[in-house]
């Protein structure tokens, strides 16, 4: 396997300036070291995925950048800001919205308590009419108990509640682990819709056949590194190199 | 029917508030192969496995294994009719070196755990059946090494090396190659089925090619649920898999 | 749950040697206390807090249980140790078995109750069980409530050892505690140490190879708390009393404090720690209730900056078992 | 029957004591994973508050109700910042440990200053008196503490359960590094949950600083009972630790009526037997 | 094991240092030990305060004029009966203690007793009130001070029964001491024609009080005796006045108070209380005049208890023994044995004597607390309604069961 360390990203499909630019971000899990130096950059009004095996440092990414991984190192820059220092909680609040893997419905919340849990934090977000628009399920189902939707419910709830914060980046990590293909279809449709809305989108997935379906560009990540990138017309070219780089 | 195959399972099914991990899964898995759990992230793998030897209780179903029922067991008393598992984290005991991880398992069946007059120098008539199975693993010269300080996928190779001294009959293995490197893997790999020419071994696994070549027969999971089984020539062919695994709009 | 001493525990294996000289110095500087001036009773006070200490270190650092009960052991021993010798007129020999033999016997159903539950709920059983033996113990009329047991006669060890003499007093209680400190060295290091130490460490782990882990578990308590009345009933002959004190949850606060500041699943710790506090209760004592304030605030100290205490960090520094 | 009415009665006013405090005790234990052993020292500073406040200021009652949940409130958060807030990650014992450190200095200082025996605090003017109810005297007193330590528990769990803040509060519960990921300052909330539980042991013992006396041990055998209590009920749930407070005072005071010598050892009795029958406790979820 | 030394009162002049020792029958050093409960439920009434009234027997004497060396260390026992006798062991093994003095808490107390008595000191005991000391557990090294609770039982018991309280429901600790004051009360009732209706016996440290109460309420009993001490008395004083105990006609006797108790329950709780005592501040010319010199020592300007005034009085006579000596032969029961052989007298409890059970004897009084309007200043708190003369109000050495006697 090719051990090519990419740093800057390849050709520009977004069309706005840098939103995000990380470099050498390194990660540690108490003692085991998981990002060994990360670089990469997210246009404004992208979709980002970020490929790559389990274990392989995706989610970690995702929560570094997100402040909530007990240490780590480098540069991240966010709308020129660094935030490698910053609390989640202040990271939130500059405008960046995390949605985890394991969704994180609050079971002891309802629909509407989970829905409603994340505050707004600057103007600009979709108020509640739309989002019910988007995710007519919701609305029927306000006064359930937040684990007693479906997986697929769960899904649209988790990405539905960070909608309305305002933030203009989005960082979705698997959001069709488990669910039924008409279901990643339709999360597919509602993330090319958050795009068209203006959001900036990164994406963690394993299936790249669905992230094919929304994605601008790729990264590919193994032991903690970028180890290749790409853009979406050169997916095609990349297959079987991906076929090696995922073990699928 | 209970010699060929050695564990079964009817109609086993987890439920979490509402949200149903695993859903009527029946299961069969023949003496002597090696069978593959496979399946998308959050398909019900590891639910599967900790039903199966009994770290979660099932909500519905039956578990039985060489004939016999043991859903309402608890998790020790499966280990020692010999089911044992591996987790999908490492898990060795960190603070003691290999040969003392290995040991321990040894010491379960063959000597005299409760003994707490004797010195447990005693237990050193152990130490050339541990350093055997360490040898095995590729783990010679690690012996004295407290484990923490072991790379990863020496952890991962040590953990098999335990299990393996409690020569059990079935090993249920937890994504062995989590986390590993190329190198790591084609390791690990050669020596599950080195091992399996002796047990019967249930595993999952995500890595695709991993599987292809070690497996004799593959259930494919998801949404807790078994769509389709059998050998990885004819699970490519099926349709509903590549969808399932590799995700709508595939080509 | 992770183990509460996880990041207190130095990482190299077990040094015997080592251990083994610390200890005959230990011996023999504890031997040689007789003839140096210091008063033989602060030391045996102190000696039978260590075995104490110890026995309940055993519990915690090697099967990470943390018991906020065991007052109730060392209390009990001293009790029935107490009335075998002024009621029965027991030898002293058959006085300590009694008070090991209740001791045990209280481990064992104490032990099954609590070791059903881990962490902190494990912690407030305990704390409770030996509330409620406290109550039990102010009214039964054997313990002469409030007014505890007073003038226990000594008599002689074995017939020959005149327990009156401080002198031999002193060496029958530093016997004693050697005895107790090598058997709970030997618990260590000996196959169910092993496997107890295995538990600590993962216990999923561990089940998953099979151990049956509540069974070694309550083997550790029953242990611990024996060992625990051993101490209270030597602590009988030196005080010449059984009191309420002993079975109230101060004490139990006290021995999880002298184990700290000593280190938790070190060796030796205990026995420096339950030292410490001993002394330094005979010295700041002249300062009334400000021993308590002192006494939290080395909890404090301890809990926030010095978690693998004296001995702890000593071995941490050193790279080496204490 | 009457007399047996009359200690029922009895019974509630001290489970009044138990709900409260292990309702403090389930709110901070939610979201610290800490048991606070320093509760019942706590407890013990709201008295001496309400003490202070109408000795030396001439400060009432009703004030007292007030100001000394907050005085405590504050000093509870000050302890939060500078101290527990260290333990985060480590193993929750630690906690128990720190706080029994904690409840010790307290103590001990209010012990040095004020010595063992109790300080006389008066009941309020409009709450003197009593009622004859037929089957028994009730001072209004006592009446007054069990209705309003009914309010107060009401109140918390319906700021717990039905607000948009107790909604926080509970997902923070769940999952505080997600929530905190949201944007919400988690530590800040953690922070004012422990002004608050301690808050509710203050009150208490603002309540409870006219029936008995104010002394520094008021709280440090009571918090062992309070222990078994959560024990009993598991902390599973904010109601199941109010109704288990409160099952409980009256429990006790039955067998103050029909076998006296054990009132002192009826919870724990009774913890040991739903020990045996359900290990989790009555409305418990798993360690 | 808590030792301390609170003053060193190096009295003697240089050239009694110099001859100090020289000579075994002059020996001229003494050394008290003020062992009491400095901090705890005691505090109050023996505590410092206990240790001043020591110091102050010690100027009152006027030794240091004559060449005598006395030091006095103080120790806090902590109501715990194993640390008191580890302190008491530990003063005569290494500080060479003469004599142990106060000691309250009857645990505690009698554990001292057994110390005292294996070492040959001297053991005058001011605090406890266990009748014990002097019955079944008498020593020839003790001297018990003060009260006991065959006393209060008696004074208290026997006048309320004659004034018409013969109805009697108790609440009693449930311990020895509680046992031991509902027994002898109970005896004393019976003979004087009264009738015990009913009791219950409550745990120490209660807090809460009102079960019981209810139950005495429901007895109808004229008097409910309080059988307990400290916190458990205070406490049910004041709830009795909460459920309108007292309003609703019945009477409540408290058969062990202290000053400090009053104070601590306030005289509007506590006004119309009967109980007995052998010492009050306010009682004469003398006892106000050191009264006075007391409580400008004390950090809150407190007058003595009676405890403290045991101390200072046993304390004297003890002296009064030693000077009778000739020196301190430092043998315990030959300076008793002194001290019994002398009448006792002196400003605080008047004229007695020591029986050969070591009980001293003198007055008791029965009180009565006073009604917040009657009350003159911050600690004028009694009326003494009535008093017993010593050889009433003790055991009759004919009901003892002393060892000692029976020589």
């Amino acid at each position: 396997m090719p051990e090519t360390a990419i740093a800057e990203a390849p050709a520009k499909a977004g069309t706005g300036e840098k939103i995000l630019q990380v470099r050498n971000l390194e990660a540690w899990y108490g003692e085991s070291h998981i990002l060994h130096g990360i670089n990469f950059d997210v246009n404004a009004g992208e979709v980002v995925t970020l490929l790559g095996r389990n274990g392989a440092g995706k989610t970690t990414t995702l929560k570094s950048i997100m402040g909530i991984i007990g240490k780590r190192t480098g540069s991240v820059q966010f709308n020129s800001q660094d935030i490698i220092r910053a609390t989640s909680d202040k990271i939130a609040r500059m405008g960046i919205a995390f949605c985890p893997e394991e969704r994180g419905i609050f079971s002891s919340l309802d629909v509407r308590e989970n829905l409603l849990l994340p505050p707004v934090v600057r103007a600009g977000g979709l108020p509640l009419e739309q989002i019910f628009d988007l995710f007519p399920n919701l609305k029927e189902r306000l006064n359930s108990q937040g684990t007693k939707l479906s997986g697929g419910e769960q899904q649209m709830l988790a990405i539905a509640r960070i909608l309305r914060t305002g933030a203009s980046f989005l960082m979705l990590d698997e959001p069709t682990e488990g669910l039924a293909p008409v279901i990643i279809q339709q999360i597919g449709h509602t993330i090319a819709r958050l795009k068209k809305e203006g959001f900036t989108i990164l994406l963690v997935e394993q299936n790249f056949r669905f992230a094919s379906t929304v994605a601008d560009r790729y990264y590919v990540v193994e032991h903690g590194k970028i180890i290749d990138g790409f853009s979406n017309s050169e997916l095609a070219a990349n297959m079987d190199k991906l076929h090696t780089y995922l073990g699928v | 029917m209970a010699d060929e195959f050695i564990l079964e399972t009817e109609g086993l099914t987890k439920e979490f508030a509402g949200f149903f991990a695993v859903r009527d899964v029946a299961l069969k898995v023949r003496r002597g192969s090696i069978h593959a759990l496979i399946g998308p992230n959050g398909a019900g793998k590891t639910t599967c496995f900790n039903l199966l030897t009994k770290f979660l209780k099932p909500s519905a179903g039956k578990i039985l294994y060489k004939g016999q029922d043991i859903t309402a067991m608890a998790p020790a008393d499966v280990a020692r009719m010999g089911l044992v598992r591996s987790f999908q984290i490492s898990a060795v005991f960190p603070h003691m070196t290999a040969l003392e991880n290995v040991r321990v398992a040894l010491q379960r069946q063959h000597g005299s755990s409760f003994d707490f007059w004797r010195s447990k120098s005693v237990l050193n008539r152990f130490n050339d059946r541990a350093q055997e199975l360490l040898n095995d693993v590729g783990l010679s010269e690690f012996a004295n090494t407290p484990a923490v300080e072991m790379p990863y996928g020496r952890k991962r190779a040590l953990e098999i090396a335990t299990t393996l001294a409690l020569d059990p009959e079935m090993m249920l293995l937890d994504e062995p190659m989590a986390g590993m490197g190329h190198e790591d893997i084609d390791k690990i790999a050669a020596l599950i089925k080195r091992i399996s020419a002796k047990y019967t071994i249930l595993m999952v696994e995500h890595n695709l090619s991993v599987v292809a070549n070690l497996s004799d027969i593959i259930t494919v999971l998801t949404r807790g649920q078994v769509l389709a089984q059998g050998h990885y020539s004819e699970l490519t062919k099926d349709e509903r898999v590549k969808e399932a695994y590799l995700g709508a709009g595939h080509a | 749950m992770t183990a509460l001493t996880d990041d207190t525990l130095p990482v190299t294996p077990r040094a015997i040697r080592d251990e083994m000289i610390v200890f005959v110095v230990m011996a023999l500087l504890l031997a040689a206390v007789p003839f140096s001036g210091i008063y033989p009773f602060f030391v045996m006070q102190a000696l039978c807090f260590a075995l104490l200490a110890c026995a309940f270190n055993l519990l915690i650092g090697y099967g990470g249980l943390l018991s906020f009960g065991h007052a109730m052991f060392l209390g009990t021993a001293g009790y029935c140790s107490a009335h075998a010798l002024k009621v029965w007129a027991l030898p002293p020999e058959l006085g300590i078995l009694v008070g090991v033999a209740g001791a045990f016997v209280l481990s064992i159903i104490t032990g099954y109750i609590s070791i059903r539950r881990q962490g902190i709920y494990f912690s407030m059983i305990t704390l409770a069980l030996s509330q409620l033996l406290y109550f039990v113990y102010l009214q039964a009329p054997f313990t002469h409530g409030e007014d505890g047991i007073q003038g226990i006669p000594q008599g002689r060890m074995f017939g020959v050892f005149d327990l009156t003499k401080p002198t031999v007093l002193y060496y029958v209680v530093l016997v004693g505690f050697l005895a107790g400190f090598l058997l709970i060295y030997r618990i260590i290091n000996s196959p169910f140490g092993e496997v107890l130490k295995s538990i600590r460490e993962n216990e999923q782990r561990a089940i998953s190879l099979g151990y049956r882990t509540d069974h070694y578990k309550f083997l550790a308590f029953v242990l611990s708390g024996t060992l625990a009345g051993f101490a209270g009933s030597l602590k009988v002959f030196v005080a010449q009393n059984a009191s309420l004190t002993d079975v109230h949850w101060s004490m139990s606060g006290e021995v999880v404090l002298m184990t700290l500041v000593g280190g938790l699943g070190t060796i030796f710790g205990p026995v420096v720690g339950a030292f410490a506090i001993i002394a330094m209760q005979q010295y700041l004592a002249g300062f009334g209730q400000w021993v308590t304030v002192i006494q939290g605030s080395i909890f404090v100290i301890c809990v926030l900056t010095f978690r693998r205490g004296v001995i702890g960090e000593i071995a941490h520094y050193l790279r080496r078992s204490l | 029957m009457q007399a047996l009415y009359a200690q029922l009665l009895v019974g509630l006013i001290n489970g009044s004591f138990y709900a409260l405090l292990s309702l403090g005790l389930a709110v901070i234990f939610g979201m610290l994973n800490i048991i606070n052993f320093a509760h019942g020292a706590l407890y013990m500073m709201g008295a001496f508050v309400a003490y202070f406040l109408l000795s030396l200021g001439g400060i009432n009652y009703w004030w007292a109700l007030l100001i000394a949940p907050i005085v405590v409130g504050v000093f509870g958060m000050i302890l939060e910042r500078t101290m527990l807030q260290w333990l985060t990650g480590l193993d929750h014992l630690y906690g128990l440990l720190l706080t029994f450190g904690i409840a010790l200095i307290v103590q001990g200082v209010f012990q040095n200053y004020f010595g063992s025996s109790g300080l006389p605090y008066a009941i309020p003017d409009q709450l003197k008196g009593g009622m004859n109810l037929g089957f028994m005297f009730l001072p209004i007193y006592r009446g007054w503490v069990v209705v309003f330590s009914l309010v107060v528990c009401i109140a918390t769990w319906f700021l717990i359960e039905k607000t948009r803040l107790g909604a926080n509060l509970r997902a923070a519960t769940e999952n505080p590094t997600l929530v905190r990921a949201f944007g919400i300052n988690v530590p800040r909330m953690i922070t004012l949950t422990y002004g608050l539980g301690v808050g509710l042991a203050a009150l208490a013992g603002v309540l409870s600083a006219p029936i008995n006396q104010v002394r520094p041990l008021m709280g440090a055998d009571l918090i062992i009972v309070v222990f078994a209590v959560v024990v009993i009920g598991g902390m599973g749930s904010i109601m199941g630790s109010i109704l288990t407070g409160f099952a409980l005072g009256v429990i006790e005071g039955l067998t103050k009526y029909f076998y006296p010598e054990a009132s002192n050892t009826v919870v724990f009795v009774l913890m040991v037997l739903v020990l045996l029958v359900k290990p989790t406790g009555l409305t418990g979820r798993a360690a | 094991m808590k030792t301390k030394s609170i003053a060193s009162f190096l009295l003697g002049t240089a050239l009694a240092v110099t001859t100090a020792g020289a000579a075994f029958a002059q020996d001229k050093t003494v050394k008290i030990g003020a062992l009491s409960d400095q901090s705890g439920l005691y505090a109050d009434l023996g505590g410092p305060g206990s240790t001043l009234a020591a110091q102050m027997a010690v100027e009152d004497s006027g030794l240091a004029a004559k060449g005598w060396k006395i030091e006095i260390i103080s120790g806090d026992h902590q109501n715990k009966p194993d640390i008191g006798t580890a302190i008491a062991r530990q003063w005569f093994d290494v500080d060479k203690v003469d004599v142990i003095v106060d000691v309250p808490n009857s645990g505690v107390a009698l554990a001292v007793n057994n110390i005292v008595k294996e070492k040959n000191g001297v053991y005058i005991n001011s605090g406890a009130a266990t009748s014990d000391l002097t019955n079944a557990q008498c020593s020839p090294n003790t001297v018990h001070w003060t009260y006991d609770t065959y006393m209060l039982a008696h004074t208290t018991g026997q006048a309320l029964v004659k004034a018409g309280g013969d109805t009697w429901f108790f609440l009693t600790a449930d311990y020895a001491f509680g046992a031991a004051l509902e027994r002898d009360t109970t005896a004393v009732i019976t003979a004087n024609g009264g009738k015990v209706v009913g009791g219950v016996k409550h745990p120490l440290n209660t807090p809460d009080f009102s079960s019981f109460l209810l139950q005495a309420q429901a007895s109808k009993a004229k008097i409910i005796g309080l059988a307990n001490a400290g916190g458990d008395t205070t406490n049910t004083i004041k709830q009795a006045a909460e459920f309108g105990i007292v309003k609703g006609g019945q009477k409540l006797a408290a058969l062990l108070l202290f000053l400090t108790d009053v104070k601590a329950i306030g005289l509007e709780t506590a006004q119309g209380l009967n109980f007995t005592e052998t010492f009050y501040w306010d009682m004469n010319d003398q006892t106000r005049a050191f009264s006075k010199r007391f409580s400008e020592k004390m950090k809150n300007n407190a007058p003595p208890t009676m405890v403290q005034a045991g101390v200072y009085a046993g304390v004297r006579h003890y002296f009064k023994a030693l000077e009778a000596l000739g020196g301190n032969p430092h043998d315990g029961v030959k300076v008793v044995e002194k001290m019994k052989s002398l009448p006792t007298e002196d400003d605080l409890f008047g004229k007695g004597e020591i029986q050969p059970n070591g009980r001293t004897i003198h007055s008791a009084y029965l009180f009565e607390v006073k009604k917040p309007s009657e009350s003159k200043g911050p600690w004028d708190f009694y009326k003494l309604v009535g008093s017993v003369p010593g050889d009433q109000a003790f055991t009759p050495l004919s009901e003892s069961k002393c060892a000692l006697l029976k020589k």
